[in-house]
């Protein structure tokens, strides 16, 4: 009964129930990791915890626009891969400059997000399909690209500049970054002709179209402007982790998902949330974080971030139940 | 590398209590409190880094230390093992034990440890460019050597088939991934040292295959005018099965006279490929000689009975154990340096040996 | 006539926010056509499918045969000998009709399924009720009528004693429903109860012996069928009289201005060489007999699907129409008659819905501008008298003609000049169905240009101005409403093509 | 009119089995060295896996849903049996039985996952993907299997794949892989659990409201697949000397290209497993053919990718052609 009144709530409806749980839950696992965890509350755990957060961060908003026109691209993870060694190996070993190889990278993000979305829009290949053979396409190419090597970007001392989107010293600029991206993926899904019409086709295609809406464009955007943070995470992740390797990637297709779905939103498309997302990738970087401060292996966080989705979507069908 | 960097420096922004810390054990460990190492190596996939595992357990045991270890899932995981490394340093242990997956990637998280003055010692692979003062010992075998030795043995047996040959022959190899830098290490030093050795002999030798290898050689070499051909494949992916199928692709071909497996994986998958090809022993020009690299059960067996004329192990075990001595050493005030540990040529002949046996692990 | 067989007492049932069944009594007799009747949204769906299991009601009781039942699900149910023949088809398309008729309770040989038993048996089923369906065919190749018949004949084959027809006949042609009929009849000669829910009240005087009236969840009341007027029926299910009368006399005249003209469009096979004009200010009729091909025609003019030829010329301008975008642009809206599957888009509240091929005008550079967007949808929805909370309801929380109403709302919201509405009051109760024709009237006499599909033939007679008819992809006829009679038009829509 | 659509429906398995010969003819024209006996060995090694993998895969795609835990599934379960051989010293027979009730369990989970709380498939076994990639890694500790090897006592279980006939290898597994594709083939075909699986794919409203009681199929669907992801598992066992943890991801995607190719629909409804057999063989083909005409790893995986769409696409254009 309270739930409930706390649920018709007009501050708690406008910042959304399950956010606001779920913004619980990642500060209650700060408070008990904090806890059990010798110095985990300090800067040094929580620069950790966002470096992964951050590629992350970008493929999960990525994946959103997707999802929200009820497709699914679980080709991020390696097509991040290839963005990253395309422009690395043209950085480091055709000369290309600096500025040209990061958009390089998402020149390349936005190819593939195109290809996916040509397909799946124009041409109807179911989404996973789509996926899993531009999977293949993204690891076959990077690969030839870079003769099957891997490629390291520059420090930020030697000429890589660019770490200085990630951080500056000790300063955390890229969650300014990505805020800043979030919120204007949040404002282009809720507020514009474009979030409006790929939210509603992947609730009802047929009905979209009908009203004379050019669908097919719309839901090629949503697999472009995911190519896009696609590209951008790709940057986040060599910004953070130097080294990419072709062949690669798959293991962070699952954890953007998972985020994406743990903030809220619908795999049956027509529901998203941006502010979901952001949280939902919070809480999967704080989890490893905390799993290897805790000394586990990364398997454990695998499985706990498993039975989170499982939970999380599992609340959603009920609620959605009970509603119907 | 020289000993240093262990006074906490008053000038790195690292949490107070982090530089306390890290200052402690110089003082205190001796005789008090217990020492704190954390072991990060590439993967727990091979028993290689199982054998490295136990090195570490012993000598934490012996020197009464106390040792945690933690690997990514796979080798190619390389952000999971820079968020491994991270995450240590951010516990502030006594010292850290590093195999690197990459060479750059841990670059930021060793300027960490430097700032926190945690010492680093680099075991398995080194990390050439590490920040100064943040690895002090690097304990790794000689790859490019362990290559070559891979490629003397290989060419000591075959120098007379390849001498009568009158068609062009051919040398497979295949590496697990060409990424890694002990991997491509390994199979350049197998590459140039066969090419150096027939090239002595008088024989035209190309390089073929896998571009990075091609261009990595000394010398590539012509491919139609060459006596001898050494062809590099690498599988898209580190599975077995896959490196069965570029092995078997290899195997195939009639004029092959041996195989060279760069890793316990690549020299599990030629072995994978044999079982239905069934053309490697032991015998010069009329089947074809595996080498493979590192132990393991199944390699050892295939050496035992002579599927596989040989192999080139490292001792796993025993950089574990220097691995934590030296970490020791810094932590008591030792000074240290780096140590170069070899690959050992073992087949059926010598495997039973003192000085192998004990590195050929399960 | 004969004793009770089944009895529902004080049945309740609420879905969050809605409280569908208010204590609702309801009961067969053995041997009768029991008609239940009521607005969209009354609960008739609803009271069935607490009945046969499919939803578990929150109080009351159900006696059937005597004794006091509860099923729990579908199969229960049918084991009993209740079965309903639902208001969507709920067909398994690719397998074949045999194999959908005795879905659930297929013969067996051992392990193996016995299709060829059930093909048999459907034969022999389909001799009986004389339909004319192939069992071995694909259903998903059948029409909808033919899916709708086979899926009755299921119903009919599961030695049933009990079962309910949830609007059976909105996809059937006359013919069909004339066949159905018989079925029904023969049905109540073995003395099965029998439950007939439709919003046709011709049907319902042809057909039942008894009807139940339903408002709001609410029981109102039962009559004798034979004893009561229309008027009484409709009374009850509105609380108001409707008034209701057949359009004598064209509204516009011969040489207003042609807004739409089709000249020879081919799409397919159910569209071949069809040509009218449409003029300004006029409702025209389509008529015809289910699958007639006047919704491809209407899809295809619209974009919806591909043309193989012909030309539209719009305002005496030839315009290239290759999808619904063209159409639009062109100034064309389009009511489709699957609202479900074309019209809504559930997970979207009424304001988006409305404003939904309009949304250009609701910029605010490239944001949209909510309140706006909320007020032009509201004032529209209450021009249509739309039943519910607030514009930022989900339309998948309203029933289905609200939902119609709300798609009306996003054509006039677009403010197109012609306008085509398929079937715009399929599945609408008397009440809203009057308001529609009202407001097709003031958008006519307003000067926009009206095509209305319907089937049934009183909408046509009461509507149009000038009436086209289509058999089997062709037009066969064209009439103006002074000449018209519905023999006439009968001619024209069975009328053999070949 | 019957025999006209069992004609059509051979039809499109027939152009897959013309596309195998194709192929193979192709791959032996092309490669001297190709054209071996060995070769159909390393073909047949190659296929097992895949094809039990695709066989149990199809039963979820023609309910519509998917099954991606099946990859990781399979490394997982075979270190678990593997693990019980090396280190609890359980013989080959009884590990094999519990390797096997393993991936059942995981495929009643996901059954009931997906079945019973309504979860969508994806999401379901994409968190059963992480978790049995996971439960994997921690079942063997993270190192490397191998089951018996010859010589070593156990190893029989090898032979049931492949006999060793005085030095002849003959591929027995196809034999064993090929009844059980014709036993799951009259499955789908000629029993309830089929004929329901179908209809769950082709209408899920219509078999709930026809009384078919839709969770149980559903579970059943995923228990054949997790069943058959555990008897692909021994089948990988048996052929390839080691399984590592960690791997697996990516195994599915080649046995639910097998089955896309050979013919169950990407969108549920229909497929037949005989045709899902000979769609396997295509990818084994490309695999084990490509590297003998030179062509290096990474090109495989493009290839392989633009084959899937291609398959989907002539399917598509098919239905399109059809509809006019
Ligand atoms: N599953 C459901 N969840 C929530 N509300 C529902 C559900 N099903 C029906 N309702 C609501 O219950 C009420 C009765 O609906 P029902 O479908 O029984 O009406 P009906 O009389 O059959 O109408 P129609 O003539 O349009 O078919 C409506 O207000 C509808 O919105
Ligand atoms: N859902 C469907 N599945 C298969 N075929 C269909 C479907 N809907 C329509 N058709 C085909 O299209 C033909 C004509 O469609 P339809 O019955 O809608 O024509 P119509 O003249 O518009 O009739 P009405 O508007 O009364 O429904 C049908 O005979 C049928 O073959
Ligand atoms: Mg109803
Ligand atoms: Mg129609």
């Amino acid at each position: 009964m309270i739930l409930k009144k706390i649920k018709e709530n007009p501050i708690v409806k406008k910042l959304g129930f399950n956010r606001i749980v779920l913004t619980g839950v990642l500060i209650l696992m700060y408070v008990i990791l904090s806890c059990l965890v010798n110095n985990f509350a300090g800067m040094p755990r929580v620069m950790s915890a966002l470096n992964y957060a951050y590629f992350l961060g970008f493929l999960s908003l990525g994946v959103t626009f997707v999802i929200a026109t009820g497709g699914i691209d679980f080709s991020i993870g390696p097509v991040m891969f290839c963005c990253a060694l395309i422009s690395g190996y043209s950085l480091t070993s055709h000369g290309v400059p600096m500025g040209l190889s990061l958009i390089i990278s998402i020149v390349v993000g936005v190819i593939f997000g195109a290809f996916n979305g040509y397909l799946v829009a124009y041409q109807k290949v179911p989404p996973f399909i789509v996926s899993m053979a531009s999977m293949n396409i993204a690891k076959g190419v990077a690969s030839v690209f870079t003769k099957t090597q891997s490629v390291s970007w520059p420090q930020a001392a030697k000429g890589g500049w660019f770490r200085y989107f990630v951080k500056v010293g000790k300063v955390p600029v890229g969650i300014i970054v990505f805020f800043a991206v979030a919120i204007a993926c949040s404002i282009l899904l809720n507020h514009t002709k474009a979030g409006r019409y790929m939210l509603s086709l992947g609730s009802n295609r047929e009905a979209v179209r009908l009203s004379g809406v050019d669908v097919k464009k719309w839901e090629m955007l949503a697999y472009v402007i995911c190519g896009l943070l696609v590209g951008i995470a790709a940057i986040y992740f060599v910004g953070a982790y130097t080294t990419v390797q072709p062949g690669y990637g798959d293991q962070y297709n699952n954890e953007a998902i998972a985020g994406c779905v743990m903030g809220g939103t619908s795999m049956a498309g027509g529901l998203a949330s941006i502010g979901g997302t952001v949280i939902g990738v919070f809480i999967i970087a704080l989890l490893q974080e905390g799993i290897l401060a805790l000394g586990f292996t990364k398997d454990y966080q695998l499985i706990i971030t498993g039975i989170i989705v499982i939970c999380a979507v599992y609340a959603d069908v009920m609620a959605r139940r009970r509603r119907n | 590398g020289a000993q240093q960097a262990q006074t906490p420096d008053a000038e790195a922004p690292a949490a107070d209590t982090q530089a306390t810390e890290a200052a402690a054990p110089e003082s205190a460990a001796p005789e008090g409190k217990e020492l704190n190492f954390k072991i990060v190596v590439k993967s727990f996939q091979s028993s290689y880094w199982q054998a490295a595992v136990t090195g570490v357990n012993q000598a934490a045991e012996e020197l009464g230390v106390n040792v945690e270890c933690n690997g990514p899932n796979a080798e190619s995981d390389i952000a999971d093992q820079v968020n491994m490394l991270t995450n240590y340093v951010n516990g502030a242990p006594d010292g850290i034990g590093l195999a690197a997956c990459d060479q750059s990637a841990c670059l930021d998280a060793l300027q960490m440890a430097k700032d926190a003055g945690i010492p680093v010692v680099c075991f398995d692979s080194g990390c050439p460019d590490a920040p100064e003062g943040s690895v002090l010992s690097t304990i790794a075998t000689d790859n490019y050597g362990a290559g070559a030795t891979a490629a003397e043995n290989m060419y000591a047996a075959l120098k007379d088939t390849i001498a009568n040959a009158s068609a062009p022959v051919r040398i497979g190899e295949v590496n697990q991934e060409s990424t890694s830098e002990s991997i491509t290490q390994r199979g350049l030093g197998f590459v140039d040292k066969f090419a150096e050795l027939a090239t002595a002999d008088g024989k035209k030798v190309a390089v073929v295959g896998n571009e990075f290898y091609v261009n990595g050689a000394k010398d590539k070499g012509d491919e139609a005018t060459a006596d001898v051909i050494i062809e590099v494949a690498v599988p898209a992916q580190t599975t077995v099965e896959l490196c069965a199928t570029e092995a078997s692709a290899i195997m195939n071909k009639s004029d092959v006279l041996g195989i060279f497996g760069s890793n316990q994986v690549a020299a599990e998958g030629i072995l994978s490929a044999n079982e239905n090809l069934n053309k490697l022993g032991s015998e010069p020009g009329k089947t074809i000689l595996g080498v493979g690299f590192d132990a393991g059960s199944v390699i050892k067996g295939a050496v035992k009975d002579g599927t596989m004329f040989g192999a080139v192990t490292q001792s796993p075990l025993a950089m574990g154990r220097a691995t934590v001595k030296t970490l020791y050493q810094i932590a008591t005030g030792e000074t240290v340096s780096d140590i170069s540990t070899e690959g050992y040529w073992y087949d059926s002949t010598n495997m039973d040996s003192p000085d192998i046996l004990p590195n050929l692990y399960d | 006539m004969g004793e009770v067989i089944l009895q529902m007492k004080d049945i309740d049932k609420s879905f969050p926010g809605v409280h569908a069944l208010d204590h609702v009594s309801f009961s067969v007799e053995k041997g009768e056509v029991h008609a239940l009747m009521g607005e969209n949204g009354a609960g008739k769906s609803t009271l069935m499918k607490v009945l046969t299991g499919i939803y578990t009601k929150d109080s009351g009781t159900i006696t059937y045969e005597g004794k006091e039942v509860e099923f729990h699900n579908a199969r229960e149910a049918q084991a009993a000998g209740v079965v309903i023949v639902h208001q969507e088809l709920n067909m398994v398309g690719h397998l074949n009709v045999a194999q959908n008729i005795f879905i659930g309770r297929e013969f067996k040989k051992g392990i193996k399924i016995d299709d060829k038993k059930m093909i048999e048996e459907s034969r022999k089923l389909f001799e009986k009720l004389n339909i004319d369906i192939d069992p071995t065919a694909t259903m998903s190749d059948l029409t909808v009528g033919k899916q709708q018949m086979c899926e009755i004949a299921k119903a009919i084959s599961h030695d049933a004693k009990v079962i309910i027809f949830d609007e059976p006949t909105a996809a059937l042609t006359e013919a069909e429903i004339q066949d159905l009929f018989k079925i029904i009849r023969d049905l109540r000669e073995q003395q099965l109860g029998i439950v007939y829910i439709s919003h046709r009240m011709d049907e319902i005087k042809v057909i039942t012996d008894r009807v139940t009236v339903m408002r709001d969840g609410c029981y109102v009341g039962t009559l004798i069928t034979k004893d009561c007027t229309k008027d009484d029926i409709v009374n009850m299910m509105v609380g108001r009289v409707i008034y209701e009368e057949p359009k004598t006399k064209s509204m516009v005249s011969e040489d207003a201005p042609v807004v739409l003209k089709v000249e020879h469009l081919n799409a397919g096979k159910m569209v071949q060489d069809v040509s009218f004009e449409l003029h300004k200010g006029e409702i025209l009729g389509f008529s015809g007999l289910m699958g007639a091909g006047r919704t491809e025609t209407a899809r295809a003019i619209f974009g919806a699907d591909p043309k193989e030829s012909g030309d539209i010329y719009v305002n005496g301008e030839k315009v290239v129409i290759n999808s619904p975008e063209d159409a639009v642009k062109a100034g064309i809206g389009y009511l489709s008659e699957d609202r479900k599957r074309f019209g809504i888009v559930v997970q979207k509240t009424i304001a988006e819905n409305t404003t939904m091929a309009n949304l250009s005008e609701f910029m605010k550079g490239i944001f949209i501008n909510k309140k706006k967007e909320k007020k032009i949808a509201k004032e529209l929805a209450d021009s249509l008298a739309t039943k519910m909370p607030s514009v930022d309801e989900l339309v998948v929380n309203l029933s289905g003609g609200n939902q119609q109403k709300v798609v009306i709302a996003k054509w006039l919201c677009k403010n197109c000049d012609i306008l085509i509405f398929d079937e715009p009051t399929r599945g609408i109760d008397v009440g809203a169905k009057n308001e529609i024709y009202k407001l097709m009237n003031k958008l006519a006499s307003e000067g926009k240009s009206i095509i209305m599909i319907s089937s049934e033939m009183t909408e046509i007679l009461r509507m149009s101005d000038r009436i086209v008819v289509m058999c089997e992809g062709k037009k066969t006829g064209e009439l103006r409403i002074e000449e018209t009679t519905q023999e006439k038009i009968m001619n024209f829509a069975t009328r053999d093509v070949g | 009119m019957k025999k006209e659509k069992t004609a059509v429906k051979l039809k499109q398995e027939l152009i897959v089995f013309l596309v195998v010969i194709a192929l193979l003819t192709f791959f032996c024209l092309a490669s001297e060295n190709f054209r071996q006996y060995t070769t159909i060995l390393t073909i047949m090694d190659y296929s097992y896996y895949i094809v039990l993998m695709a066989i149990g895969v199809s039963f979820p795609l023609i309910t519509g849903g998917v099954d991606l835990s099946i990859g990781t599934g399979l490394v997982c379960y075979s270190l678990a049996g593997g693990y019980l051989i090396l280190h609890c010293g359980w013989p080959v027979g009884l590990a094999m039985v519990v390797t096997v009730l393993f991936g059942t369990i995981i495929g009643v989970i996901n059954g009931v996952l997906i079945g019973v709380m309504d979860l969508p498939p994806f999401l379901a076994t994409l968190c059963t993907c992480m978790i049995t990639r996971g439960l994997g890694s921690i079942c063997s500790q993270n190192t490397g299997i191998s089951w018996p090897t010859a010589g070593q006592p156990g190893s029989w279980f090898r032979s049931i794949f492949k006999l060793d006939i005085g030095g002849t290898k003959i591929p027995l597994g196809f034999i064993w892989v090929l009844l059980l594709a014709i036993m799951m083939h009259f499955v789908l075909r000629h029993t309830k659990v089929g004929r329901y699986i179908i209809a769950i794919g082709s209408n899920k409203e219509a078999a709930i409201l026809s009384g078919i009681n839709v969770k149980f199929y559903h579970i059943m669907a995923y228990t054949i697949s997790g069943l058959f992801a555990a008897l692909a598992a021994i089948a990988y066992s048996a052929v390839f000397k080691t399984v590592l943890p960690g791997t697996g991801a990516g195994f599915e995607l080649e046995a639910i290209g097998g089955a896309i190719i050979g013919g169950v629909s990407a969108t549920g409804g229909a497929g037949s497993i005989i045709g899902t057999f000979v769609g396997v063989f295509v990818i084994c083909l490309l695999k084990t053919g490509l590297p003998f005409i030179g062509l290096q790893a990474n090109w495989q995986q493009i290839v392989t990718g633009f084959v899937l769409i291609g398959s989907v696409m002539v399917d598509i254009i098919k239905k399109r052609r059809e509809k006019k």
